[in-house]
């Protein structure tokens, strides 16, 4: 049942793909592609019943045990991100039928959609450190091609460079996989937590500790390793950008989580002391960088940025407290700058572009858009009491409690600085008037496209609100999460049965026979 | 033969980023060959290696005789080798698509995404 | 005895291959040192694969030896020809258009 | 000398003769000067390859490696194949129509 | 800046009546506790909001956030009633209408919070509908602009305050403002300097306290009825109020009375002789304000009951004369169509009963008895001789005290009773709806003042004990208090404001004279929001230039860096070259594939450097080979040749490479690929010289016969131990088939040079 | 590519890589092989008849669109793993069924799920790089 | 000959069954021991005497090629180890008489593995092949040989 519960939100995308892409010639591709969507959801929440009712769970793939085989396991944290995964990809298949064009469609969109959010999942819920390589690569190849569909030569551009950082992180990233597999003989990773641990030369683990950080930086866009992002996430349709916003880099976010916690916890002083660093000038720098923009995607991409930089604070500052923030914020930021991009995309329907300047009016003639930009556009920025406010109060109060006091006052500033971003959208989208005259009331944009356009748009926005106004079951939720992150014990039950969790002794585990369970024993093949 | 094996890495990683830091794309499509094919090694390596003696049960055994080949990195690599290829090939008809609408392969000059007067 | 055949056998073999190979830096022109690759490079491994084949002496060992031999021989003259034919096709063309522009 | 030390010798220089032939005609290759001469030293190192697979077989008795071998005499050709027709094409296109051959390199191509 | 409406249009909208029947419903309903709360001292509310971060949503209501809560709900009745005249028939109204009441009710929160996170969230949602509201005439670049302003300096002091808030709730255990305060002062805290600082931060820009002042005045960008009541009576209150409410814990220490006094003289002073300087009536009003505002905060340094009470009766008397005067400006712009001082003349004919409120509220702005501003101004001079630093405190007072005399003439008296001007149209009667506030705020200051018993028992006392935090004593306010020094410092002051009146036109060119030569803040804000974002663009172009190979050098620098900077700040041991077992077979393969990599690399030809791939592929399928790996070997064959095929095929359309390696970059280049070489190797060596784990490769070898009925281990592996790996890889080679299948059919029509644009491209046109 | 010597031999090597590819497969489970090497070899195969025919008979020849084939062979590897849960396994859990026995000794075949994923995989591996190779050749 | 082709394998399986063994050996065996029953049984099953001709031509192609081959390589070989190498390439045009694709095949393949002389091309209307010959002293001679051994082996091995 619990291995049931694990496929499913990574099956059922895939198999949308399959359906979808043979239908993709008709209407019927979107329909499949919604319906599939929805599916996920429901499996995504029957699963988060059973973490929330068991605990930590898992199952191994082929009925192999763990190490041997592949473990999907979810814990508090893997299973909201499948959940809010889930929930991003409703919304942006809803928003797809409006916006997505029939030749899109027909040279694959839902297919690699799917593809896409199910190499999302896997990524989550896997607990195999190659299968999370081979996940973040579903991932990769599938927005390789979101992002250039339709091939514009803008698209081209931006994804030349999208294309060649990714695949380098990539490629770091595999080769930090062989170096630990070299060093531990294990791919396991509850099983990784002992044996790394039990590596004599931890010198040379924080090494490969650090191909890890910068394989997963580049994917969660940390300073200095973002470029791909800004070059990149203003191109593709307004559907992909969402979704990319909301989601890719938050899987390198995620898997730096995993990884920091549950594997490279044995130099915490120089990993997440240099991810402080890291974090803050991330932050920084990214909405620095907003500042500098005049388009309003380009402007929510640095954005992108800023926000991973609290994030990645989250788990560099290494509280309980700190790891909550740093989950509600995953959470927070997926949802709210996901709507940011769509509604940039229902902006740019009604008032022809998206460059700054060359828009406006839109308070005016459509202020429920404006109502709708406001909520995440100022749940982003930090204002309270919208969900936000919480993440940022979250991060600042653990930096508070740490004393340290720079940290703290970056985290503040740049929640300034992305109120200045915002109302600078806000001011040169929504209250200026359109330069060309225009009006662009909402009925620029034929009903059949404006309210798809529009339902993700208001779920999105009313989620904001919820947990801005209701968010002692969220905050609850990223307690447990960021308990379970710090003492993995759970995790590494789950995964290796009991008995496995004792936290392994480096002294005593280096002249340690390597623990070989008879195969007759372990082997789940009846 | 890891340590050759560690040597062969260290001159294809060095060469592959001296590629990937060349202006023509077509350059750093080279230098991405050679990093996969490092990459590769890197795990096989990891695995430690053994010559002559395939990871293979023999007929009317139940196990493999003596010391074989470690056969998990060998897997990993064919994973890896087969998805290296899936992006290669995706990222060559990038290269060629691109060459053809904006007829450079210069990455100096592929400005249109981020404009130099990017930022006014 | 087997083991004498089989060493003569690959010498043979690896002598043919190493002189293909010279042979494709040494002669002159193209088409020529293709000849040293097709032939000799051929030969010398169809030796190695012989001797293989009487070392391992078994059937289904001496069946891929054929199997391989076999493919060898259909493919190797096939690339050759049509590496072949490439070049006299380029350079004669370029050499009619030079004298056409003349 | 044993039969067999004979045999382990002829082994040694077999391997011996065949990567000197890899390294003879990697010098063609790399010294072209035309794609045809660089193709055919391609063409040649596959075939090099296979003798190494049979010797390899010899060398440490497992015939496995003879699959290599039987696969890249099946397939070694196409590689071979593929560049000579680019070969033929792209002279097509840059001699073939005017247009074409007026387009500007970007820079100088030895092959 | 006056908003256009429509004299004619229908003003009872539905919208602005409800707003206001709520407000007064509200104000109804507060005004119940008044017999309360002097009785019983403090009534609570409690809502258990995040109980697992320990922020409740608690409201408490006790003198002081009563005396707020009525002035927000009561003027607020007043102002909606008359903002639904005011913009009858703007086509936004509806929007105005909300903004405003959300507005009341935000601030109605802050004054009520007892937890302090449950204040900061009603704190920025003030903000935040201020922002709305002075934006409004969002079509007007300025108006756009004083907005923002006004936002980022508050919000910025927002942020500063919630920093200061969570440093108390750590280093206090709690947030609720009732036991903070009931515990008294934490001057003693180590951390106490750090919170004072942080919430006066939050205070001062709240309050527009001098030198972040600058923003108060351009807020008036906003319709004259935002401007009454956010910059008279609430919102610029808030931080006055904050300090207020904080005043038990966070006074108690010489830092708070220095600051406090320095800063709200300062201000006082400041702003009085800048509200002389203006010829705009309303900024005239603008910077009255801020000189209210100083006061308010000078006589909060104090401890003292004169001080509270001379801070909690100028509070209630400035909220009251002042939105009056604010609705009465508005008036006169609504009827007239100017604001200017120079020009208005004389209206008392033509407008009697604004005329009337106007003057008293300016009696009650000047000091003039028996209004409440009169006492006031008693008790703020008796206050302010028993405050520390008396002379400066008492000077101060005084200058600002005859300043705003004289800008009382000349907002309230001027206009009315002064030579008639030249007027833009003939002015009328307000309407009632715009009449009535000003009337009923004038009258209760006249009302208060004659019976100043009532309105210290209900209001003010109360106050004063909650912002004292102990029940306090009481019956300072009395209309005569005898002849003693503040009488006397009355008069004086009578006199100098009148003189000032006298000479103000003077005075106004001898301060523009000043200010022109004085540092201009505003114009500087401009500088720096430009000097920000010059900086944003000088960042983006350094880090963000659009070139990959940029980005590619910064990628793998970064690596080199991070690898090369662990390696040297941890112990990672030495290199053994273990070379032994290797034989020529090896070094002829390494060295092959070294040949090939060297090529590749070399070559300014396409050609040479996919055969040197190819040679590389075989090399490394060689190693498979001898390294017991049959399956990788052809599988990396087979893909290799699959790479030159497409390859062969591909660049037929593709260009030459340049001879990118005489570039003068490529040097550096080169010395960073060595080094992420070398580093990649080194660390490769030395994990591979520790021991090897072989428990997973053990198991493999043992079931995979037995338990998966398969010889081929690797395939096993494949398709059986780790199937879902190789179903997400085939799951890539699909997807990138997919993917570029997309990009080179992309279904546009192409000319001969594939440059045709497609139909949804959207071309630069710059 | 009108070589009369290039067509005349692909003829024979199309039919005869095709079938080494199915060998390979299905061989795979025991020796050197499987369904990428085998799914490599049939994409070389039609690769072949491409060059010597042109793409359109190639396709032809393929009888269904190679993305099509590709997208089906991923159905069927899902299937092969989901097909476990019926039998109460979790996903990809090896089902094996043996004709004329009860284990690998005494039966004379077996019908497992893994060599259906195996095939799912050629065909994934086959549609997948011919219809790369397709779109490539007839761009060029 | 496609009938007595189908009559050799049933019997090489029919072998195959009998002995119980379906190895390579097994049917290997068996395919000899078939062709030698048909040749014994011709006149009662009917089998054209042409395929033991053209089996025996077949076989007889195969050595001659084989001995072609080794010793051509030997000839390149010593021209590419001599010091001066003596080869005088040109290209000679060499009229085809086959014409089926398979024939063409065969014997560019064979006359491009015997050293010495390498097919270039077939002209489009399949009359002539263009040989590259290592050794063209004397190009009337090689064409003549080249059409009486190979070309001429091939024709028997397959002719109709
Ligand atoms: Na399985
Ligand atoms: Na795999």
């Amino acid at each position: 049942m619990i291995s049931w519960l694990l496929v499913m939100p990574i099956a059922i995308p895939f198999a949308t793909a399959v359906i979808a892409w043979l239908a993709r010639m008709g209407p019927a591709g979107r329909w499949i592609s919604l319906f599939g969507s929805v599916l996920s959801l429901v499996a995504s929440l029957a699963l988060l019943m059973a973490v929330l009712e068991n605990g930590v769970v898992a199952a191994q793939m082929s009925n192999w045990d763990a190490p041997f085989g592949i473990t999907l396991v979810a814990d508090y944290l893997g299973v909201v991100m499948v959940v809010i995964t889930a929930i991003t990809g409703l919304a942006t298949a809803i928003y797809a039928l409006g916006e997505i064009p029939e030749r899109m469609e027909k040279l694959g969109y839902h297919a690699l959609f799917q593809t896409l959010i199910a190499g999302v999942t896997g990524a989550f819920l896997t607990g195999d450190l190659f299968n999370l390589y081979v996940w973040f690569e579903v991932m990769l190849i599938s927005s390789f091609g979101l992002l250039v569909l339709g091939g514009s030569r803008e698209q081209l551009d931006a994804g030349i460079k999208y294309v060649a950082l990714n695949l380098v992180s990539t490629l770091v990233f595999l080769s930090g996989i062989g170096l630990l597999y070299g060093m531990t003989g294990t791919l396991n990773m509850a099983d990784l937590r002992g044996a790394v641990a039990a590596v004599e030369n931890q010198g040379l683990v924080t090494v490969v500790a650090m191909m890890f950080l910068v394989g997963f930086g580049v994917k969660a866009a940390v300073f200095p390793l973002f470029f791909w992002l800004p070059a990149s996430y203003h191109t593709p349709s307004f559907a992909v950008s969402a979704v990319f916003a909301g989601l890719l880099t938050k899987v390198g976010v995620y898997a730096m989580m995993r990884m920091f916690t549950l594997v490279f916890t044995g130099d915490i002083g120089f990993t997440h002391e240099l991810l402080i660093w890291v974090s803050l000038l991330t932050m920084f720098t990214g909405v620095v960088g907003a500042a500098a923009q005049m388009d309003f995607r380009k402007i929510l991409s640095f954005h992108i940025i800023s926000q991973i930089g609290y994030m990645t604070l989250g788990l560099a500052l290494y509280t309980p407290l700190a790891l909550m923030g740093g989950v509600f914020y995953l959470v927070h930021h997926i949802i709210v700058k996901a709507n940011l991009f769509l509604v940039s995309g229902m902006a740019n329907k009604l008032a022809g572009s998206t460059d700054l300047n060359r828009i406006g009016g839109l308070y005016k003639s459509s202020p429920f858009l404006a109502v709708l930009f406001v909520v995440p556009a100022f749940s982003l920025a930090g204002f309270p009491p919208l969900s936000g406010f919480w993440a940022k109060y979250l991060i600042v109060k653990a930096s508070i409690e740490l004393e340290m006091w720079f940290v703290a006052f970056v985290s503040l500033l740049v929640g300034l600085l992305t109120i200045y971003s915002m109302t600078k959208i806000w001011g040169m989208a929504f209250w200026k008037p359109h330069p060309d005259g225009i009006e662009p009331t909402p009925d620029r944009v034929p009903a059949s496209v404006r309210l798809p356009m529009m339902i993700p748009i208001v779920g999105l926005a009313v989620m904001t609100v919820v947990i801005g106004f209701f968010p002692e079951p969220f905050v609850q939720f990223a307690r447990v999460s960021a308990e379970q992150l710090l003492d993995p014990g759970a995790y590494v039950t789950a995964v290796l049965g009991e008995g496995a969790a004792a936290p392994a002794e480096p002294a005593a585990a280096t002249d340690a026979e390597p623990v070989t369970e008879p195969a007759s024993e372990t082997g789940g093949q009846p | 033969m890891e340590a050759l094996t560690a040597l062969i890495v260290g001159l294809l990683v060095a060469g592959s980023v001296y590629l990937m830091l060349a202006r023509s794309f077509m350059r750093f499509l080279f230098g991405l060959i050679l990093l996969s094919n490092a990459a590769n090694l890197v795990i096989f390596a990891s695995g430690r290696m053994t010559p002559g003696a395939p990871a293979l049960v023999p007929y009317g055994a139940d196990a493999p005789a003596g010391v074989v080949g470690n056969a998990l990195p060998q897997a990993l690599v064919l994973t890896a080798i087969v998805i290296g290829f899936g992006l290669l090939a995706f990222t060559l008809a990038l290269a060629f698509e691109a060459y053809r609408r904006l007829r450079t392969m210069d990455t100096d000059k592929m400005r249109l995404a981020e404009p130099k007067e990017d930022g006014k | 005895m087997a083991d004498i055949l089989v060493g003569i056998l690959l010498l043979g073999g690896g002598a043919f291959v190493l002189i293909a190979a010279i042979g494709i830096v040494r002669l002159p022109d193209l088409l020529t040192r293709m000849h040293a690759s097709t032939k000799a490079g051929t030969l010398g491994s169809l030796l190695i694969l012989a001797g293989l084949a009487v070392h391992v002496a078994s059937v289904p060992v001496t069946s891929k030896v054929f199997a391989t031999a076999l493919f060898l021989l259909l493919t190797a003259p096939i690339a050759a020809h049509m590496i072949g034919r490439a070049h006299a096709r380029t350079t004669r063309k370029a050499e009619q258009s030079a004298a056409s522009k003349g | 000398m044993t039969a067999a030390e004979f045999l382990d010798l002829s082994v040694t220089i077999a391997m011996g003769m065949i990567l000197l032939g890899l390294a003879v005609a990697f010098f063609r290759l790399a010294v072209g000067p035309s794609l045809a001469d660089r193709v055919v030293a391609l063409d040649m190192m596959t075939i090099t390859i296979i003798a190494f697979c049979g010797v390899y077989v010899v060398a440490v008795d497992d015939a496995s490696f003879l699959d290599v071998a039987i696969v890249l005499a099946l397939v070694g050709f196409l590689a071979t194949v593929a560049l000579a027709r680019y070969a033929e094409r792209r002279f097509e296109r840059e001699n073939g129509s005017d247009d074409e051959a007026a387009r500007k390199r970007e820079g100088d191509e030895n092959g | 800046m006056a908003e256009p409406s429509d004299p004619n249009a229908p003003w009872v909208n539905p919208a602005g009546m409800i707003t206001v029947a709520i407000t007064a419903a509200l104000f109804i309903f507060f005004a119940r506790y008044l017999p309360v709360v002097p009785v019983e001292g403090a009534v609570p509310f409690v809502w258990d909001w995040i109980p697992s971060l320990d922020i409740r949503m608690s409201f408490w209501l006790d003198g002081l956030s009563l005396m707020f809560a009525l002035l927000i709900t009561g003027i607020g009745a007043l102002v909606m009633l008359y903002a639904a005249r005011y913009l009858a028939g703007h086509p936004q109204y509806n929007r105005f209408a909300l903004y405003l009441f959300s507005f009341m009710l935000s601030m109605l929160g802050l004054v009520l919070a007892d937890n302090l996170i449950t204040l900061f969230v009603f704190w920025e949602l003030t903000t935040f509908t201020s922002y709305l509201l002075i934006g409004f005439s969002h079509t007007d670049p300025k108006s756009r602009r004083n907005a923002l302003q006004a936002l980022l300096l508050t919000a910025a002091g927002g942020l500063a305050l919630l920093a200061g808030f969570i440093l108390i709730g750590i280093t206090q255990g709690t947030f609720e403002l009732s036991q903070l305060n009931a515990a008294g002062t934490m001057a003693e805290h180590p951390a106490y300097l750090g919170i004072l600082i942080l919430v006066l931060i939050g205070a001062f820009t709240k309050s527009a306290q001098v030198p972040l002042h600058f923003w108060l005045p351009n807020a008036m960008a906003a319709p004259t009825p935002v401007s009454a009541y956010l910059h008279s009576a609430t919102m610029v209150k808030a931080g006055v109020y904050l300090l207020a409410r904080m005043h038990p814990s966070l006074s108690g220490s010489d830092v708070w009375v220095w600051v406090l006094t320095l800063f709200g003289a300062t201000t006082a002073v400041f702003a009085s002789f800048m509200a002389v300087r203006q010829t705009d009536l309303k900024q005239t009003l603008a910077y009255t304000t801020l000189m209210a505002l100083g006061t308010l905060v000078l006589f909060l340094a104090g401890s003292t009951g004169y001080a509270i009470t001379a801070a909690m009766t100028f509070l209630l008397v400035h909220s009251l004369y002042k939105a009056g005067l604010f609705l009465v400006i508005g008036i006169v712009d609504h009827e007239t169509g100017t604001r200017d001082a120079n020009v208005l003349g004389g209206l008392a004919r033509a407008m009697p009963i604004t005329a009337a409120a106007a003057a008293l509220s300016g009696l009650a702005m000047a000091g003039i008895p028996p209004f409440l501003g009169f006492i006031a101004k008693e008790v703020a001079y008796a206050g302010a001789l028993e405050m520390a630093l008396t002379v400066f405190v008492v000077v101060m007072a005084f200058a600002a005290f005859a300043l705003m005399f004289a800008v009382a003439l000349i907002v309230a008296w001027k206009p009315f009773f002064g030579p008639q001007g030249d007027l833009p149209r003939t002015p009328h009667e307000g309407p009632w709806a715009m009449v009535l506030g000003p009337a009923t705020l004038a009258v209760l200051g006249l009302l208060f003042g004659l019976m100043p018993g009532v309105a210290a028992y209900y209001l003010i006392e109360p106050a004063v004990a909650a912002v004292m935090g102990a029940p306090d004593t009481g019956g300072r306010l009395k209309l005569w208090a005898g002849f003693n020094l503040p009488l006397l410092l009355s008069l004086l002051t009578f006199a100098a404001g009148y003189l000032l009146y006298r000479f103000h036109l003077d005075l106004r060119e001898r301060l523009a004279r000043i200010e022109a030569r004085a540092p201009d803040l505003d114009a500087g804000w401009d500088r720096l929001l430009d000097a920000f974002v010059a900086f944003a663009k000088g960042q983006t172009r350094v880090i963000q230039t659009g070139v990959l190979r940029h980005y590619m050098f910064a990628t793998f620098a970064v690596l080199a860096v991070a690898m090369l900077a662990t390696m040297l700040l941890r112990p990672v041991g030495g290199v053994s070259l273990a070379f032994d077992g290797i034989g020529f077979m090896e070094w002829g393969i390494a060295a092959l594939i070294a040949a090939g990599t060297v090529l590749v690399i070399l070559t300014s030809s396409r050609i040479a450097a996919l055969v040197g791939l190819g040679v590389v592929g075989i090399g490394v399928a060689l190693i498979f080979i001898v390294y017991s790996a049959p399956d990788v070997a052809i599988t990396q064959l087979l893909v290799e040749l699959l790479v030159v095929v497409l390859l062969a095929v591909a660049l037929l359309k593709m260009p030459y490479l340049d001879a990118g390696n005489r570039q003068t970059h490529r040097p550096f280049d080169a010395a960073l690929a060595v080094l992420v070489g070398g580093l990649t190797a080194w660390v490769l060596l030395r994990v591979t010289d520790a021991p090897f784990d072989r428990r997973l490769t053990d198991f493999f070898e043992g079931a995979s016969w037995t338990e998966a009925f398969g010889r081929n281990i690797v395939n096993v592996i494949l398709v059986d131990f780790r199937t879902l790996d190789t179903f997400g890889e085939i799951a890539v080679v699909i997807v990138a088939a997919l993917g570029a299948f997309a990009l080179l059919k992309g279904g546009l029509k192409r000319g001969p040079e594939g440059e045709t644009a497609p139909h949804a491209e959207k071309e630069r046109k710059e | 590519m009108n070589s009369i010597i290039f067509t005349a031999g692909a003829r024979i090597l199309v039919a005869l890589l095709f079938v080494f590819s199915l060998f390979m497969l299905l061989r795979g489970h025991h020796l050197p092989g499987g369904g990428f090497i085998g799914g490599l070899l049939g994409a070389v195969a039609f690769i072949v008849y491409s060059l010597a025919c042109g793409p359109a008979e190639a396709k032809a020849a393929l009888r269904a669109s190679p993305e099509g084939i590709a997208m089906v062979g991923l159905g069927i590897a899902l299937l092969a793993g989901l097909v476990s849960f019926v039998f109460g396994d979790p996903l990809f859990t090896g089902q094996w069924y043996w004709v004329g026995g009860d284990s690998y000794e005494t039966s004379i075949f077996s019908i497992n799920s893994v060599l259906v994923f195996d095939i799912g995989v050629y065909l994934v591996v086959l549609g997948g790089i011919l219809s790369l190779a397709f779109a490539f050749e007839e761009e060029t | 000959m496609n009938n007595a082709l189908v009559i050799n394998l049933i019997l090489a399986f029919a072998w195959a069954a009998m002995t119980g063994n379906f190895g390579i050996d097994s049917l290997a065996l068996g395919a000899v021991l078939g062709f030698f029953a048909l040749w014994l049984s011709a006149p009662l099953t009917g089998v054209d005497r042409m395929y033991f001709i053209r089996s025996y031509r077949v076989v007889r192609l195969a050595a001659f090629f084989l001995w072609e081959l080794l010793l051509s390589s030997v000839r390149v070989a010593w021209d590419v180890i001599r010091p001066f190498p003596q080869n005088r390439p040109a290209i000679v045009e060499m009229p085809l008489s086959v014409q089926s694709d398979l024939e063409i095949l065969l014997v560019t393949n064979l006359i491009s593995l015997t050293p010495g002389t390498l097919s270039v091309d077939v002209t489009p209307d399949r009359k002539t092949l263009l040989v590259h010959a290592m050794f063209a002293d004397d190009p009337d001679a090689l064409v003549a040989e080249l059409k009486n051994g190979m070309e001429r082996m091939v024709a028997e091995a397959f002719e109709t």
